[in-house]
């Protein structure tokens, strides 16, 4: 993984990738650190347009923090950002999100307050046009089936709903990168399969890069083709779903953790 | 655009709209009615309430007597409850609804001048009776309290006289105490002694311990206390405790907030205060007058100096009206301004027409140890400071506030 | 004369950081334990004052009427939390709300009940020598001290005080731990009233008691739990100290005034460069090593 | 005050339309005609009871867009001041300063500009400084009600000669005392306002204010406001620069009781530093609990009733107005948390929900209702 000053790699990841037209998303020596604990460690990652990606990695592996550095929510100690082929490192949240990085929190973050409609009109007036909320709002519930629920008032939902829900409001924004942080936790295997279904075809209609953080093996394996396993912070492996899962070294470090 | 449009509409509108309303019942305009606002709860009720009783008494006298012009009096008293909104609020109500003929109302200046601008706005007879900073020159307004010149004007000679010409004067952090302390720096000129050290403090400040410290390491030959209020209070017990023995000269306390009586001996020894009025005073008028509230009131609450002034005022408000021979308030302030003269329970006094102030007899009330109370220096002082800014209500309406620092170089 | 001014800077420097202890510490319990501003903590302090002057009035000695003032608030707290309080956990904005209500109506009624003073009890122990000041002051320093050592105590070597921490610092676990959050917030809420208590009993001798008596203690009792966050020990020695010395300075330069000015501009500009305050900073800078914000 | 002919009908639905939506309550018919006859009733107090009624009916009104600048802050973005009273206290000196200067028309004209954009400044400064500088939640609320103290104990101490600007003595504890009606115009051509004129100035200010934030809170903005009231994180999440939001919010408010405070000093005639203590800072607390903080119109209705309760008590001398009131708040707050009005219109709306709903009820389009809290 090269050398371990991040400093040293200030160029471009365009530059010095060469693939600017197939990424979405880079990291360069990506380092968080809280106090003297380092959350992540010199991570390069990097993403195709349109790919879906599981990351995992046992508790506190820093996969949560590697989402949150993406999107801004917390500032890096060290390395670079890029998106789309620019650097973002620096660009508050919000303007990240403008530029189409979209994001499905842990616990289902909607705003519990608000009727179902209303939830999905937030994100939606960010892309679309007065005249168009009315259209757009059916047209969003409809694909996440939750019409019939237009009226309710979200923390009326169930779990599964609030996940759909959610997935859906990351959606009205018209996302080319979306991050999910375990969508499936907590689920029944019926919804979980539901929810399965809703990522492929968004990264296979939509063509939206997706980045999932999940536990549950079985479901990265029925949604992703390539997984990226982090540990202490670090990249510990990358490969396809089947490579990963027969590594040794990977069980160990899970049963390492999980016992 | 939009806004005037509808400005102009509006006040069409209010061109349409009669002084009192379609529906508004007024007061009966046949029957003579004063308002009586003063504080009888919240931060001003120890003091408001004797001014309350005492303005109460003299109606009732006078009623009594077979009334002003041959009419019984009506008297309008909520309790303003020391609260500024509900003294304008108040006022109004007197104004429109009551359509009284004469107002008094208010401790602090606070008061005065919250409600001024809706007594000047009405030309509303206004007797406003506490010992103020002084100034006031108004057309409807009479102050019939001795003012901070004369108070001061008392207590300031006489100790430095009796003690020495060095002045440390410690004054509460508002209108009153500052000109209060311009005043002690001006009369102290006049008489060649001279402000060694002056302190302002909050109103709500409670703790002196930092201003004893100053006082002991200015050392004056005296000290001039213009504190105010319950938290200034706490002042006289921690002289006490903290061993400070210059003498103290004050306009503000005992005769007010009878400091000498709610205050454990001896507390308030050493205390000089320039007075036109305290219960106290020996003098046979004053002894019956004092007789005459305690059987009213039936209690014996503290007849303070500002509940004296209110008494005299309403009997200068009768001369004036029958002097004028009609209620018709600017008749009765034009009735006034040809002077008054008036036998006070302090002692006989003249209104000054030209300032609408109080000549007053001065004197020095001393506390002993056991905070017994005697007099001494009396002297008719009159109200000179308008006149030395040349205000002549007979001559010329104003509705002014005069301060001293703007005539007088040492302020 | 230099020595002389330095030890009245000094003298200064403990009566403002004793007051500002004392005001706080109650504050600081109850925000630091529940997370809850009580805007009524004026009043509860005003609680104290009131039962320590009636008390001592009665013919209690002074220490007496104090305890007497201490255990009446105290048990007031705990009545208003069993009634008001309790509902309004996890409603961080409706508690102010709420407690600000419960001052408006508590001066009101202490002022309908006992109108607008209480008899005045006097400062013991006389005056000190060097630096003209009653010895009181010290006292009530000394005292100062040993609430925050009592606290820390309370908090470090007791039962009660693992319980407490462990609830401050989560909840759920605490509960699934055995633990009786709702009564720790109780006794919480009962300890934070006697602490204001205290405040008001042991200013009773040298402060008028007034029904605004509470509101003298209010904005340096808030400004330091803000300014100290939510760490109830370390944060009211940091936020007095630095209050009481900014205080005490621009008091010996300038006067009273300038000393409150000065005192609540750099409260302003603290919580502006420590929004959580300086234990917040604090933990910011040495603990926060959790992965997920 | 047009506005009596659109809700007549409902055939102006066009004209409604922007000031409906689910951020809102009242979105039929019967809402604006039940408004308009308020709106006309108000109108026409000083007629049936003279001056009297508008002088004090004036300060009630400008109370209530005192109360409307907290309700929509609070209510509608979660940013709880308690120290509104600075803004309008501010706005309600810098009048003062200016119009006691120049008493002509455009003086006084500047004056009111002057004023509201002094509060407007100072709002942003003061938002600028908490929002940006990561100050939240209790610690917001804390610091402006610090601020309106601060603000308290600096103007009591301006007794002095030196605290004069022009003409204008601040004038310590006894305030500044003086200040000229209102008056608009340039030159020699305008109007000065009088009694009568003042009361429909103030209403017309406070009917127009709420029009315009109906028409902001249910916009693409308002949306976003609510949304960072519910959930702040997200929100950002969404692309919203939620700070920039919460620093236009507080502005925005700091304009509004600003400008109430210029009516009610110009009522006055006086302003003193008693409008920036706790007392004073409490009652928009109040009025916005107990109507409703995200109901515009309910805020409304309890400053109007509280304060016309309050002088009632005033009048007949009790002691036990703030009683009353402090206990309302808790009482509201305990019982019914989200206020009067919201709590009313539940009703309202389950009422007609529950028989059978007659057609005219049926929500227009793009009408959602239930979003409300």
């Amino acid at each position: 993984m090269g050398t371990s000053d991040p400093t040293v790699r200030t160029t471009p990841a365009v530059d010095e990738t060469g693939d600017e037209s197939s990424q979405i998303l880079q990291t360069r020596g990506l380092c968080k650190a809280f106090g003297g604990l380092t959350a992540t460690d010199d991570v390069d990652f990097g993403l195709e347009k349109g790919e879906l990606r599981c990351l995992i990695g046992p508790n506190g592996a820093g996969k949560s923090t590697f989402l949150n550095l993406v999107t801004g929510q917390l500032e890096p100690t060290a390395g670079k950002i890029y998106y789309d082929g620019h650097d973002i490192t620096e660009m508050p949240s919000h303007e990240r999100v403008g530029r189409g990085i979209s994001m499905k929190f842990q616990v289902p973050s909607i705003y519990e307050g608000l009727s179902v409609a209303q939830n999905v009109r937030i994100p939606l007036q960010q892309v679309a046009d007065g005249d168009e909320f009315e259209s757009r709002i059916r047209e969003i519930l409809d694909r996440f089936d939750l019409l019939a629920e237009r009226q309710t008032v979200a923390s009326a939902l169930s779990h599964g709903q609030q996940q759909r829900l959610e997935i859906g409001m990351a959606m009205a924004l018209e996302p080319k990168l979306m991050l999910l942080d375990e969508p499936v936790a907590g689920l029944s295997v019926e919804e979980t399969a539901e929810i399965a279904e809703l990522l492929r075809e968004i990264a296979e209609d939509d063509g939206v890069a997706l980045v999932v953080i999940e536990h549950d093996i079985d479901f990265v394996e029925s949604i992703a083709d390539r997984v990226t396993v982090l540990d202490q912070g670090s990249i510990f492996r990358e490969g396809s779903i089947e490579a990963v899962k027969a590594d040794p070294e990977v069980k160990r470090i899970y049963l390492g953790e999980e016992r | 655009m939009l806004a005037a449009a509808s400005v102009g509409a509006l006040s069409a509108l209010g061109g349409c709209v009669d002084e009192g309303g379609v529906l508004s019942l007024g007061a009966d305009p046949e029957k003579p009615t004063v308002a009586i606002l003063e504080d009888r709860s919240q931060t001003f009720a120890l003091t408001g309430t004797p001014k309350y009783r005492a303005t109460k008494l003299a109606v009732e006298e006078i009623n009594r007597d077979g009334g002003i012009l041959g009419q019984e009096i009506d008297v309008f008293a909520p309790d303003p409850q020391s609260d500024n909104m509900r003294y304008q609020d108040l006022t109004r109500h007197a104004i429109y609804q009551e359509d009284v003929d004469a107002l008094w109302a208010g401790y602090s200046s606070a008061t005065r001048e919250a409600i001024r601008p809706i007594v000047n706005d009405h030309e509303q007879l206004y007797f406003y009776t506490t010992q103020y900073e002084g100034g006031v020159c108004d057309r409807s307004v009479f102050p019939l309290g001795a003012t901070a010149r004369q108070q001061l004007g008392a207590v300031v000679p006489y100790l430095i006289e009796e003690y020495g010409d060095e002045i440390y004067t410690v004054a509460a952090d508002y209108n009153f105490g500052q000109l209060s302390g311009d005043w002690v720096r001006i009369i102290a000129e006049e008489h060649g002694a001279e402000v060694v050290g002056e302190e302002y403090v909050p109103l709500d400040e409670s703790q002196f311990g930092s201003t004893i410290n100053r006082i002991q390491s200015a050392d004056p030959d005296f000290m001039m206390s213009m504190l105010v209020g319950q938290d200034h209070s706490a002042f006289y017990e921690q002289r006490l405790a903290s061993g400070l023995e210059v003498p103290v000269g004050t306009s503000t306390n005992m005769a007010q907030a009878y400091e000498h009586l709610r205050i454990d001996p001896p507390a308030l020894k050493d205390v000089y205060a320039g007075v036109n009025y305290m219960e106290e005073l020996p003098t046979d008028r004053n002894e019956a007058f004092v007789e005459r509230y305690h059987d009213r009131w039936d209690d014996d609450g503290y007849l303070n100096q500002e509940a004296q002034n209110n008494y005299f005022s309403v009997y200068v408000y009768k001369k004036g009206v029958e002097r004028a021979g009609t209620f018709d308030q600017a008749a009765v302030i034009d009735a006034l301004e040809e002077g008054i003269e008036v036998e006070a329970p302090e002692g006989d006094i003249a209104l000054d027409p030209a300032t609408h102030h109080m000549e007053h007899n001065m004197r020095v009330a001393h506390a002993d140890e056991n905070h017994e109370i005697t007099f001494d220096a009396e002297r008719k002082i009159e109200p000179a400071f308008l006149h030395d800014v040349g205000c002549d209500l007979t001559s010329e309406d104003e509705q002014t506030q005069y301060e001293p620092d703007a005539f007088y170089e040492e302020a | 004369m230099a020595g002389i001014e330095l030890l009245n800077f000094g003298f200064e420097f403990v009566e403002v950081f004793a007051f500002i202890v004392l005001a706080t510490v109650g504050l600081a319990v109850i925000f630091g334990m529940m997370g809850i501003i009580n805007l009524a903590h004026g009043e509860f302090i005003l609680v104290g004052a009131y039962a320590t002057t009636f008390a001592f009035a009665a013919g209690l000695p002074l220490p007496l009427a104090m305890l007497t003032g201490v255990v009446i608030t105290a048990v007031f707290g705990l009545v208003l939390e069993r009634f008001i309080i309790r509902h309004l956990y996890g409603r961080l904005l409706d508690s102010m709300v709420v407690t600000w209500g419960i001052s408006l109506v508590m001066i009101q009624l202490v002022r309908i009940a006992f109108g607008n003073s209480a008899p005045g009890v006097g400062i013991p122990f006389g005056q000190l020598p060097v630096v003209d000041g009653p010895v009181y002051y010290l006292v009530l320093a000394t005292i100062a001290v040993g609430v925050l050592g009592g606290l820390y105590a309370l908090f470090a070597w007791t039962d009660f005080g693992v319980r407490a921490r462990a609830t401050m610092q989560d909840e759920e676990t605490a509960r699934s731990m055995g633990v009786d959050t709702d009564r720790m917030y109780m006794a919480t809420f009962g300890i934070g009233s006697g602490l204001a208590g205290f405040a008001g009993a042991l200013y009773a001798p040298v402060m008028t008691i007034t029904p605004e008596y509470g509101t003298g203690f209010l904005v340096e009792a808030f400004v330091a739990v803000v300014v100290g966050g939510s760490s109830v020990i370390v944060g009211t020695i940091l936020a007095s100290g630095f209050l009481g010395s900014v205080n005490a300075a621009f008091t010996n330069l300038a006067g009273t005034f300038m000393g409150q000015v000065a005192m609540l501009v750099a409260a302003i500009v603290a919580i502006r460069l420590m929004p959580d305050g300086i234990t917040g900073l604090l933990a910011d800078w040495r603990e926060n090593r959790g992965e997920s914000r | 005050m047009s506005l009596g002919s659109d809700s007549s009908g409902g055939l102006l639905a066009a004209v409604r339309e922007p000031f409906e939506g689910p951020n809102t309550m009242g979105n039929t018919p019967a809402f604006w005609l039940g408004l308009t006859a308020a709106v006309t009733l108000l109108a026409a107090m000083p007629v049936l009871f003279g001056y009297y009624a508008a002088e004090i009916g004036a300060v009630f009104l400008a109370y209530a867009l005192l109360g409307v600048s907290l309700c929509f802050i609070w209510g509608y973005c979660g940013i709880l001041s308690f120290g509104q009273v600075a803004f309008f206290g501010v706005a309600g000196y810098a009048f003062g300063i200016v119009a006691i200067n120049v008493p002509t028309l455009t003086g006084l004209t500047l004056g009111l500009l002057a004023a509201v954009a002094v509060s407007t400044a100072f709002a942003a400064a003061l938002g600028y400084f908490m929002f940006y500088g990561g100050v939240r939640d209790v610690y917001v609320t804390i610091l402006t009600l610090v601020v309106a103290l601060v603000l308290y104990t600096f103007l009591g101490q301006t007794a002095g000669g030196e605290w004069a600007i022009g003409d204008a003595r601040l004038g310590g504890f006894n305030g500044m005392s003086g200040v000229p009606d209102l008056g608009v115009g340039i030159g020699s051509v305008g109007l000065e306002i009088g009694i009568v004129g003042h009361y429909y100035v103030t209403l017309g200010a406070l009917v127009v204010t709420y029009l315009g934030l109906r028409a902001l809170v249910n916009s693409q903005f308002g949306y976003a406001m609510v949304a960072t009231r519910e959930d702040e994180r997200r929100t950002e999440m969404f692309g919203y620069d939620t700070t920039f939001i919460k620093f236009v919010v507080f502005t925005i408010g700091g304009a509004i009781a600003g400008l109430s405070g210029v009516l009610f000093t110009a009522q006055n005639n006086y302003i003193d530093p008693s409008v920036f203590g706790i007392t004073a800072a409490a009652l928009p607390v109040v009025w916005a609990s107990v109507g409703g903080r995200t109901s515009l119109i309910g805020t409304i209705g309890a400053a109007l009733a509280i304060q016309f309760v309050d002088y009632q008590l005033a009048l007949s001398g009790s002691e036990w107005a703030l009683v009353l009131i402090g206990s309302l708040l808790v009482f509201v707050i305990l019982v019914m948390p989200e206020g009067v009005a919201p709590r009313l219109h539940e009703y309202v709306v389950e009422y007609r929900a529950s028989p059978d709903p007659t057609p005219a009820e049926t929500p227009a389009p793009g009408e959602v209702h239930g979003g409300d809290d």
